[in-house]
C-alpha cells in the first residue's frame, strides 16, 4: 500500500524530468522547481502535511516508466501524454490532467511561413522519447510532405540546435515551445505556428491495482483546481477555513465533516496541499504563466468557468 | 710496412664540453641544419599552438561573472556575442562539483575525500610500505559511512566483528572459524538495545551529483573491482575448466557489450532480474554495473599479469609445501599485483570517465546537470561554457592520474631492487 | 630389469622408487625408473640433457605426477591424496637451478614464510630457526635484503637455507650450479658439501664431476629416460661399464680440462 | 600448479577424497560450482519470469514485426515508418556500422601520423602532437561529442546563411558543395542508361586492376634493372581512359545539391549528427592510437635503426622498411581492441540524435513498445557478435604474425 | 699536440682522425683522437670498459656526432651534410655486438634490402651478390630461414655478410664475439680472418687477443677516452710501454690462460 510506504518513509518520492522549463528544473540553490514539481509538492503535503518531504528522481523518457513499476517512485509527475495503450499496456493510472496541451511547432518569423501546411521539406528537430515522433511522421504522412527529423534526446540540445538553425522548426508540445521561446535572446523573432497536431494531456501517474493511492493523488490535483473555483489561495486559505461560510469550501479544508478520513488522510489535507503550492491557478501563473519567464496564456487550461477545459468534480 | 707506433706518456684530464650554442642562435643553427622543411613544420606547429591558445583565450576572457541571467550577459557583451558568459558558473560551480548534497554537510564529502586520496596513493605504492598496505583500506571504510551517513550502530558492530574475526584469526583460528566468530559477533552486537538513530544524517544517492556522483561512481567501482577482477582472474586462469569457462563467458560479455547497455539494464532491468518487490537506490545499481564493469578489464590486467610471474616462483612455493590459496595470496599475488599497478590506474582513469555516460540514464552528473542547468529559464541557451568548465575539471584529475601511472611505470622498470 | 642396490631394512630407507614411469602426453619421458636411497645417503645423478633427471627429481615430490610404479618417501607412498603428498613435501626439500626466490620477501621473509604458513611455527621461533641456517650457509649479513640484491651464488645459498629452513629429511638438487657464473659455483658447492658431511640424505643432479667424486656415495647415470649406470663414483669414474657413460664421460670430463678447470 | 593430478590408483575412494585426492578434487570442486552457478542463473530466470509475468508483459519478439511508426533520417537500406520495429532496428545497425568503420579508418591515419609526430626530433611538432594527444584522451569521449557537435552547430553556417543576394555564405567547388551546419551536401551521381551505375563500378575495379598489374610490372622492373619505373603517370591514363569511357558511356547526371525550399536538395546529405560522431569518435581514439603507434615505435630496438643508418637507410626508408614492419606487431592487438571499443563508444550517438542501434532498437522502438529486456537483449547481442567476430579474427592474425623463432 | 705517425700519399688513407673530441652532456667521452689508418691496414682496439671504444668506431660512420676536430673517411670529410653522411656509410660497414638483423625479413632478404633500396641494384644482382656473401661467411644453406631461426654464431655471419653487400670499403666492427657461445666464436672470427687475408681495411674492437695477435697491423689501446698505445701487436704484447697497457694486458691474459685458452 503506497500510502502506508509513504507515510513510513516519511517522504514522497516522486519521478520528474531531468530538465524542461517551467516544469521540472533546479534552481541555483539545488531547489527542485516547476509545475510538475509543484504537483509532487501538493500530494507531499497532502499525504505528509510537508510541501518539502518530496525526494525528486529525475527520469529520461527511457527510464520513467520502468521506474514507477518497479516501485522506485510514488508518482510520476513527468509531462507524460495520457494515451490509451500507456494506461492499460504499460501498466499504470492517470489519474487526472494537470495540464492539457498539444504539438506544435516552434518557427522563425523571418521564414515567412504562416501555417504547418507549408512545411513541406524542412528540417524538424524532435524531442525524442515522447510520443512527438509519431505525431509528427502522422502529421506529415496523412497531409502528402516531406520532413528531415532531427531527434533529439534532451530539449536543452534541440533547442541550440533550434537556435543555430540546424533545423528550420522545432516541434514539441506547444508549452515547451512557449518556454523555449521565452529564454531566447529576441523572443519576437518566432513564432508557434497556429496548428496543434495531437492532444496532449498531461498528468501524474501512478502504478495499477493501488486504487486508494491513485484517488489521493487524482483529488489531490482537484482540490487545487477546486480552489482555484472557490477563491482559496495559499495566502488566505487558513483564513477561509476559519471563516468561510460557504459550504464547499468547509467540507474541501475540513472543517465540515472529514472528506480526508474516507481517503486514508486527515481531515486539513486539501489545505495543506494548497498552503504548500496554492491553488491551481497559482501554480500555473508562477511556473507558466504571463507572469512567469515561460509566458504562456492560461487557453485551455482556464477553469470552465472561463472558458477552459479544468473542471473538478463536487467535494462532497 | 712497418706500423707506426706511439705511447701516451701523460694523460689527457677531461675538458668541459665546448658551450653548445645557446638561445635563439643555436635554435637558429639547428633549425639551418635540418632544413627547410623542418623549420616550416616547426613554424606551423607554433602557429597551431598559438592560435589554438588566443582563440580560448580571447573567448574565455569576459567580464561576466557577476551576471546572473543569460540576458544579462548578452547586455554585458553587447555585440561580442562570441565571448564566454561566466555568470553560470560563479553560480552553479558548487552544484556542478557537489550536486544536490546538503550544503550544511558538505564537510562530510570534503572529509571523505580528503581520507581517500592518502589512502589510495598508500595503496598504489610501488613498494609495500612497511606495515603492508592494509592501512590504505582504512579510509575506504569511514569514508562510505561519511557520505551517506545513516544510524552508526550496525557500522559499530560490523566494526566489532571485523576486529573479533581479526583477533580470532591472529589467535590462530582458521578462516571459517573467523568467519563464524565475525557473524556472532556481529549478531551480538545487533541485538544490544543502542539507540537506533545515533550517527550522522542520512543521505540518499539521489541527493549524489555532479562531481561527487562521478567521483563516488568511481572510487566504488575501482575499489570493489580490485578483489571481484582479481578473482575473475584467478577464475581465468585456474586449472578447472568449468572455472575457466564463466569466468571467461563473463570477461568477455563485459568488455563486448557498450557501457550504456549495462547501464540500461541498471536502469531498467536490474528489477526485473531480482526477487519481485526488491527495489534500491538507482546509485547503488549504477555502482554495481559500473563495478562490474571496471572487473572485466581489471581482470583482464590482473591476468597479464598473473602470466608475467614466472612459473618457477609456484614451483618453488609448492615445494615448500604451501597450498593453492597460499601460493597464490602469499607468493603470486603480491608479485602480479605490483606489476598491474600502472594498468589499474589506467583502467580507473577510463572509468572515471566513462561515468559521464550515467547522465544518458538521467542520473544528474557533470553533464547530467548542464542539461538541467540549462532547464532553468536564466540559463537556458547556454553550453560552452558549462562542458568547457566539466572538461577542465575531468582533464585535470584525470591527467594527474595518466602522468602518476606513467611515472609508477618509470619507478618499475627502474626498480632492479 | 635394472640391477639396483637395496638396503635391507625400510627405516633406513628414505626413497624408494619402483618401476616407475611417466610420459609427457605420449612422450616416454621416464621408463622402468628403480633406485632406493638409504638415509643419508648422497647420491649425484648425471647424464645428458634431456634425459630426465630434472624429470624424476621432480616426481619425488609430486611437481610432476608419475603414471605408473610406485614412490615411497620417508615410508609414505606418494598417491594422489593431498595430504600425502603434503606430507612428502614437507619431507623434501628442495633447489632449483634458477634459485626461484620470492623476490617481493626480504631473505629472511623467504626463509620464514613456509615454516609460519606451512608448519604454523610461531613467528619468532621461526625467525631463530632462519637467522640459524642462514649464518651455516653463509649469508646472515644479507638477510634484510631482497633476492634482486644477491649475487647468483647468494641467492643459491639463500635457496639452500629456505629448503632446510622446514627442517626437510631428505634435500633435492637440479643442478643447482648451472645459472652460476664460475667463481660463485665454489661458494655453493662448498655449501653443499658441508650439508653432506652433517649427514643429510642428498639428491643432487649436478654436471660437477669434481663435486661428485668427492660427496656421492653413488652415482646415478641416465640416458634416454631410464637408468644406465649405478655406481660407486670411483667405479663410475675410473671404470664405466656402460658404453653411453663412457661417451658421455669422455665429453664432459674432457672438456672441462679442456676448459682448464 | 601447487598439486597435480597422480594418475594412478593407490587406495580405494572414499568420501574424504573427493576434497582431498587430486583425481576427484577438481570434479567435486566443479561440480560444487556448476551447483552453485546454475543456482544463481535458475534463481535469476525465475525471478525475471516472475517479474515479467507479474507486469504482464510475458517475454515475446512479436513486437519485432509492428509496425515502428517513426521516421529514421539517415537509412541506407530502404525504411519508412511504414515499416516494422526489426527493419528500424536494422537501419540503425547499418548507422552503426557505417559510423563505425569510418571512425576506425580515420582514427587509424590520424593516430599514425600523430604518433610517429610525438617522436619527431622536431620540437615543435612533438610538442604539439602531445598537447593533442593529453587534451583528447584526458576528457570524457561524450564530453567530447557534445562539445564538437555544438561547435558545428554554432561556427557552420546554416542554409538560409547560402539564400538571396546578400548571402553570407557561399558553396564550394564552383557551387557544388555546400558545408552547413546541418552537414555537408555533395553532389550525388545518377545515369540515364541502364546499368550505367554498373559500367562505372566495373570501369573502376578495371583500372584498379590495371594499376595493380602496373605496379606488378614496376616491380618486375625494379628487381631486374634496379629502377622502378614511374607508375603513377601510366597508371592516371589508365583511370582516366577507362572511367572516362564509362561515364560517357552511361551517361551520367550529377545531382549538384540546390538550395530549395528550407533545404539543399539533391546530392548527398551527410548529417551534421553523423559528422560530429565521426570527429569526435576518430579524434578520440586517434589519441589512443598515436599511444599505441608511439609505444609500437619505441618497442623496436634502437639497434634495429641504427644497423639500418648503418647500411645507409634514409630516415624515411628506415621508418618504412625497418622500423613499421616491427612495431606492427605490437601495434596491431591494441589497435584493434582501440577499434572495439571506438564500435562500443558509437553508441553515444543518441546524445546528438544519430539514429544508430541505440537510438533505433534500444530507444525508440524500446520507448514506443516498452519492451525492455528483448530490445536491450537483442542490442547486446549485436555488439557482442561484433567483438565475438573481431577477436576471432585477431586470435588469427596474432597467430600469423609471430615471427619464426628456434 | 699527439705526436701520430702519418702515411705521406693520402689516397692510400682510408681514415684520417684528427684531434677529435667527443663529449656526452657534460662527460668528456672521447679526447684528442688522432689516428689514421691506410687502406687495407687490419687495426684491433681494446681497453676496459668504458674507455670510449665503442664511441669512436660509432663517430667514424656518425652514428654518434663528435663535437670537436675532424674524420675524413675515403677522401670524405665527415661534416653535418647529410649526402656526405651518407656517403660515407656506403663506403663503411659495420657489425655489432648484437648483430641487430631485421627479424622481419629472411636472411636472404636482409641481405638484400640495402643494395636494393640504397644502391639501386636489380633485385636479381643484389640475390646474386647476396648468395655470394653467405656462401663466403657459409650460411648459405639458411637463407630462406628468419634471423630468429639461427644459432648467435650463424647470425653474426649473416650480419657481416649482410654489410659485405654493400660492397663496403672499410669494416668497423664493435664486440663482434662476445655476446656469443665459445663454440661460436671461432666460426665468426675465422670468417673475420678470411676477410682480412683478403686486403679489406679493417677496425675492429675486440678482447680477442689470439686473433689480433694474428691479424692486427696495429693494436690500439685506449682507456678514458684516449688512446694510450698505438703498436704492432708483437710490440704491444710483448713490450707494452704504457703502464695502463701493462695493466690492462696482465688482467686480460691472465684471466684467458688461466681459462686454459
Ligand atoms: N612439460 C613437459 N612437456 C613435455 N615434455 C617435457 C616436459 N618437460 C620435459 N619434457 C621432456 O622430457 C624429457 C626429459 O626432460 P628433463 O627436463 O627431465 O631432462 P634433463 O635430464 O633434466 O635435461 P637438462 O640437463 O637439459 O635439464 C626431455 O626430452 C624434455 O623435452
Ligand atoms: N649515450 C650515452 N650518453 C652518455 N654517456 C655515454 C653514452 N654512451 C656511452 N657513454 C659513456 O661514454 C663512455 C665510453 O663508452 P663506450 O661505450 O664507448 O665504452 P667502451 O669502451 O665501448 O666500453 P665497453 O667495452 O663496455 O663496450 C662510458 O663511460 C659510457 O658510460
Ligand atoms: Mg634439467
Ligand atoms: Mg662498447
Amino acid at each position: 500500500d503506497t500510502l502506508e510506504t509513504v507515510r513510513e518513509r516519511g517522504r514522497l518520492v516522486c519521478g520528474v524530468n531531468t530538465g524542461l522549463a517551467g516544469f521540472s528544473y533546479t534552481d541555483s540553490k539545488g531547489e527542485w522547481a516547476g509545475f510538475d514539481v509543484d504537483i509532487c509538492r501538493a500530494v507531499a503535503a497532502a499525504t505528509l502535511g510537508d510541501g518539502d518531504a518530496v525526494e525528486f528522481v529525475p527520469l529520461t523518457g527511457k527510464t520513467r516508466f520502468t521506474a514507477l513499476s518497479s516501485g522506485e517512485i510514488d508518482i510520476l509527475s513527468r509531462n507524460t501524454t495520457w494515451t490509451y495503450s500507456r494506461d492499460t499496456e504499460l501498466a499504470a493510472d492517470f489519474t487526472g490532467t494537470t495540464y492539457y496541451d498539444g504539438q506544435g511547432f516552434l518557427i522563425r518569423k523571418a521564414v515567412g511561413i504562416e501555417s504547418a501546411k507549408d512545411l513541406d521539406g524542412a528540417t524538424v528537430c524532435i524531442q525524442t522519447g515522447t510520443t512527438t515522433e509519431l505525431n509528427l511522421s502522422e502529421f506529415f504522412l496523412s497531409n502528402g510532405m516531406s520532413y528531415e527529423p532531427v531527434p533529439i534526446e534532451s530539449p536543452a540540445e534541440a533547442q541550440q540546435q533550434y537556435l543555430a538553425q540546424s533545423c528550420d522548426v522545432y516541434t514539441a508540445d506547444t508549452s515547451a515551445l512557449a518556454a523555449a521561446r521565452s529564454s531566447f535572446a529576441d523572443p519576437t523573432a518566432h513564432m508557434i505556428l497556429p496548428e496543434v497536431i495531437s492532444k496532449e494531456p498531461l498528468g501524474p501517474l501512478v502504478r495499477h491495482g493501488d486504487d486508494r493511492w491513485a484517488d489521493i493523488v487524482g483529488w489531490t490535483v482537484r482540490a487545487l483546481v477546486a480552489a482555484e473555483e472557490l477563491g482559496l489561495t495559499s495566502e488566505n486559505v487558513d483564513e477561509q477555513a476559519a471563516a468561510s461560510k460557504v459550504p464547499e469550501v468547509g467540507r474541501l479544508l475540513g472543517t465540515d465533516g472529514d472528506l480526508g478520513a474516507m481517503n486514508g488522510l486527515s481531515a486539513g489535507w486539501a489545505r495543506d496541499a494548497i498552503a504548500a503550492v496554492g491553488n491551481y491557478g497559482e501554480m500555473f501563473s508562477r511556473n507558466l504563466g504571463t507572469d512567469s519567464p515561460i509566458g504562456l496564456e492560461r487557453g485551455l487550461n482556464a477553469l470552465w468557468t472561463n472558458g477552459g477545459l479544468q473542471y473538478a468534480p463536487p467535494f462532497r | 710496412m712497418p706500423a707506426p707506433s706511439f705511447c701516451r706518456t701523460e694523460t689527457i684530464a677531461p675538458r668541459p664540453a665546448p658551450e653548445a650554442r645557446s638561445g635563439l642562435a643555436g635554435r637558429l643553427a639547428e633549425i639551418r641544419r635540418r632544413g627547410p622543411l623542418q623549420a616550416a613544420v616547426s613554424l606551423l606547429s607554433i602557429g597551431v599552438l598559438v592560435w589554438i591558445v588566443w582563440t580560448v583565450l580571447s573567448w574565455s576572457l569576459s567580464d561576466t561573472w557577476s551576471a546572473n541571467s543569460l540576458s544579462q550577459c548578452r547586455e554585458i557583451l553587447a555585440d561580442h556575442r562570441h565571448k564566454a558568459c561566466w555568470g553560470v558558473i560563479r553560480e552553479r560551480w558548487l552544484q556542478i562539483l557537489i550536486g544536490f548534497y546538503p550544503r550544511d554537510l558538505m564537510w562530510r564529502p570534503i572529509l571523505a575525500f580528503g581520507l581517500l586520496v592518502p589512502g589510495l596513493a598508500w595503496l598504489l605504492r610501488v613498494k609495500a610500505p612497511p606495515g603492508g598496505r592494509k592501512w590504505g583500506f582504512v579510509p575506504f571504510a569511514v569514508a562510505p559511512y561519511l557520505l551517506w551517513g545513516g544510524p552508526v550502530a550496525p557500522v559499530l558492530s560490523a566494526v566489532l566483528a571485523g576486529l573479533a574475526a581479526w583477533l580470532a584469526y591472529r589467535c590462530g583460528a582458521r578462516a571459517w572459524l573467523a568467519l563464524c566468530v565475525a557473524v556472532a559477533t556481529f549478531a551480538a552486537a545487533h541485538a544490544l538495545p543502542v539507540s537506533g538513530d545515533v550517527g550522522l544524517a542520512p543521505v540518499t544517492g539521489r541527493e549524489f551529483g555532479g562531481f561527487l556522483l562521478s567521483v563516488v561512481i568511481g572510487l566504488c567501482a575501482i575499489v570493489f573491482s580490485l578483489p571481484l577482477g582479481i578473482a575473475l582472474a584467478l577464475g581465468r586462469t585456474s586449472r578447472l575448466p568449468l572455472l575457466r569457462l564463466v569466468s571467461t563467458g563473463f570477461i568477455e560479455f563485459i568488455r563486448g557489450v557498450p557501457l550504456i547497455t549495462l547501464l540500461f539494464v541498471a536502469s531498467t532491468l536490474l528489477n526485473i532480474f531480482l526477487p519481485p518487490g526488491t527495489n534500491f537506490d538507482i546509485v547503488l545499481r549504477v555502482i554495481i554495473m559500473v563495478t562490474l564493469f571496471a572487473a572485466a578489464y581489471v581482470a583482464e590486467v590482473v591476468r597479464g599479469a598473473l602470466s608475467a610471474v614466472p612459473r618457477g616462483q609456484t614451483e618453488g612455493a609448492a615445494s615448500l609445501g604451501l597450498a593453492y590459496w597460499q601460493t597464490q595470496r602469499l607468493i603470486v599475488l603480491p608479485q602480479a599485483l605490483r606489476i598491474s599497478i600502472p594498468g589499474i590506474v589506467s583502467t580507473f582513469i577510463s572509468v572515471f570517465k566513462d561515468t559521464t555516460l550515467v547522465s544518458v540514464i538521467g542520473l544528474l552528473d557533470p553533464l547530467g546537470l548542464a542539461n538541467n542547468i540549462r532547464a532553468d529559464s536564466a540559463w537556458t541557451g547556454i553550453a560552452w561554457e558549462i562542458y568547457g568548465f566539466v572538461a577542465v575539471l575531468f582533464f585535470a584529475l584525470c591527467f594527474a592520474m595518466s602522468q602518476y601511472s606513467m611515472w609508477l611505470e618509470r619507478q618499475l622498470r627502474t626498480d632492479h631492487r | 630389469m635394472t640391477a639396483t642396490l637395496r638396503k635391507a631394512a625400510t627405516e633406513d630407507v628414505a626413497i624408494d622408487i619402483r618401476n616407475m614411469n611417466k610420459w609427457y602426453g605420449t612422450y616416454h619421458a621416464l621408463r622402468d625408473i628403480n633406485l632406493t636411497v638409504a638415509r643419508g645417503e648422497r647420491i649425484v645423478i648425471c647424464g645428458p640433457s634431456g634425459s630426465g633427471k630434472s624429470t624424476m627429481i621432480r616426481c619425488i615430490n609430486a611437481l610432476e605426477d608419475h603414471q605408473s610404479g610406485s614412490i615411497t618417501v620417508d615410508g609414505t607412498r606418494l598417491s594422489s591424496d593431498l595430504r600425502n603428498i603434503d606430507r612428502i613435501r614437507s619431507e623434501v626439500g628442495m633447489c632449483f637451478q634458477h634459485f626461484n626466490l620470492f623476490p617481493h620477501l626480504t631473505i629472511l621473509e623467504n626463509c620464514t614464510l613456509a615454516p609460519v604458513w606451512v608448519r604454523k611455527i610461531p613467528f619468532e621461533e621461526a625467525e631463530d630457526i632462519a637467522v640459524h641456517y642462514l649464518d651455516k650457509v653463509g649469508v646472515l649479513d644479507q638477510a634484510g635484503k631482497y633476492p634482486g640484491q644477491l649475487s647468483g651464488g647468494q641467492q643459491q645459498r639463500v635457496a639452500i637455507a629456505r629448503s632446510l629452513c622446514m627442517k626437510p629429511r631428505i634435500m633435492l638438487f637440479d643442478e643447482p650450479t648451472s645459472a652460476l657464473d664460475p667463481e660463485m659455483i665454489k661458494e655453493v658447492l662448498d655449501t653443499m658439501l658441508q650439508l653432506a658431511q652433517e649427514g643429510m640424505t642428498m639428491l643432487c643432479v649436478t654436471h660437477e664431476m669434481g663435486f661428485a667424486r668427492e660427496v656421492a656415495d653413488r652415482v646415478v647415470f641416465m640416458d634416454m629416460g631410464q637408468i644406465m649406470e649405478e655406481n660407486a663414483p670411483e667405479a663410475f669414474f675410473e671404470a664405466p661399464r656402460n658404453d653411453r657413460t663412457r661417451l658421455f664421460l669422455g665429453q664432459v670430463l674432457g672438456h672441462r680440462t679442456a676448459a682448464g678447470e | 600448479m601447487a598439486h597435480t593430478a597422480l594418475t594412478i590408483a593407490t587406495d580405494r575412494i572414499r568420501l574424504p577424497h573427493l576434497l582431498s585426492d587430486t583425481r576427484y578434487r577438481d570434479k567435486t570442486l566443479q561440480a560444487i560450482a556448476a551447483v552453485l552457478i546454475l543456482t544463481v542463473l535458475g534463481w535469476l530466470i525465475s525471478n525475471t519470469l516472475t517479474n515479467m509475468a507479474a507486469l504482464g508483459k510475458p517475454i515475446s519478439f512479436g513486437f519485432l514485426f509492428d509496425k515502428a511508426g517513426y521516421d529514421i533520417n539517415q537509412s541506407l537500406i530502404p525504411y519508412s515508418p511504414e515499416s516494422s520495429h526489426l527493419r528500424a532496428a536494422l537501419t540503425g545497425l547499418v548507422n552503426t556500422l557505417v559510423v563505425a568503420a569510418m571512425g576506425c579508418a580515420t582514427a587509424t591515419v590520424l593516430g599514425l601520423f600523430i604518433g610517429i609526430a610525438r617522436l619527431s626530433p622536431n620540437r615543435p611538432l612533438a610538442g604539439l602532437a602531445r598537447v593533442y594527444v593529453e587534451v583528447f584522451r584526458n576528457v570524457p569521449v561524450l564530453l567530447w561529442l557534445l562539445l564538437i557537435f555544438a561547435l558545428i552547430t554554432e561556427a557552420l553556417p546554416p542554409p538560409s546563411a547560402f539564400r538571396g543576394a546578400d548571402h553570407t555564405a557561399t558553396m564550394w567547388l564552383s557551387d557544388s558543395i555546400a558545408v552547413t551546419n546541418r552537414g555537408v551536401f555533395v553532389p550525388s551521381l545518377s545515369f540515364t542508361t541502364p546499368g550505367g551505375a554498373w559500367m562505372l563500378v566495373a570501369a573502376i575495379i578495371g583500372a584498379g586492376a590495371c594499376s595493380f598489374a602496373l605496379a606488378r610490372v614496376a616491380d618486375r622492373r625494379q628487381r631486374a634493372t634496379g629502377r622502378r619505373p614511374g607508375t603513377w603517370l601510366p597508371a592516371l591514363g589508365i583511370w582516366i581512359a577507362l572511367v572516362g569511357l564509362a561515364v560517357v558511356w552511361s551517361g551520367p547526371a550529377l545531382t549538384v545539391p540546390e538550395l530549395k525550399g528550407f533545404n539543399f536538395r539533391g546530392g548527398v546529405h551527410l548529417r551534421n549528427s553523423l559528422i560530429a560522431l565521426w570527429l569526435a569518435l576518430s579524434l578520440y581514439t586517434a589519441a589512443f592510437v598515436a599511444e599505441i603507434v608511439r609505444s609500437g615505435i619505441a618497442a623496436v630496438a634502437e639497434g634495429q635503426k641504427e644497423a639500418a643508418a648503418s647500411l645507409g637507410l634514409s630516415p624515411g626508408q628506415t621508418m618504412r622498411l625497418v622500423v613499421l614492419p616491427q612495431a606492427q606487431r605490437v601495434i596491431i592487438p591494441p589497435l584493434i581492441s582501440q577499434y572495439l571499443s571506438l564500435t562500443k563508444n558509437s553508441s553515444l550517438a543518441i546524445a546528438v540524435g544519430y539514429m544508430d542501434l541505440t537510438g533505433t532498437l534500444m530507444g525508440i522502438t524500446l520507448n514506443q513498445t516498452g519492451r525492455e529486456l528483448e530490445a536491450v537483449l537483442l542490442g547486446m547481442g549485436f555488439y557482442l557478435s561484433v567483438s565475438a567476430g573481431v577477436s576471432v579474427a585477431l586470435n588469427w592474425y596474432n597467430a600469423r604474425v609471430q615471427w619464426k623463432e628456434r
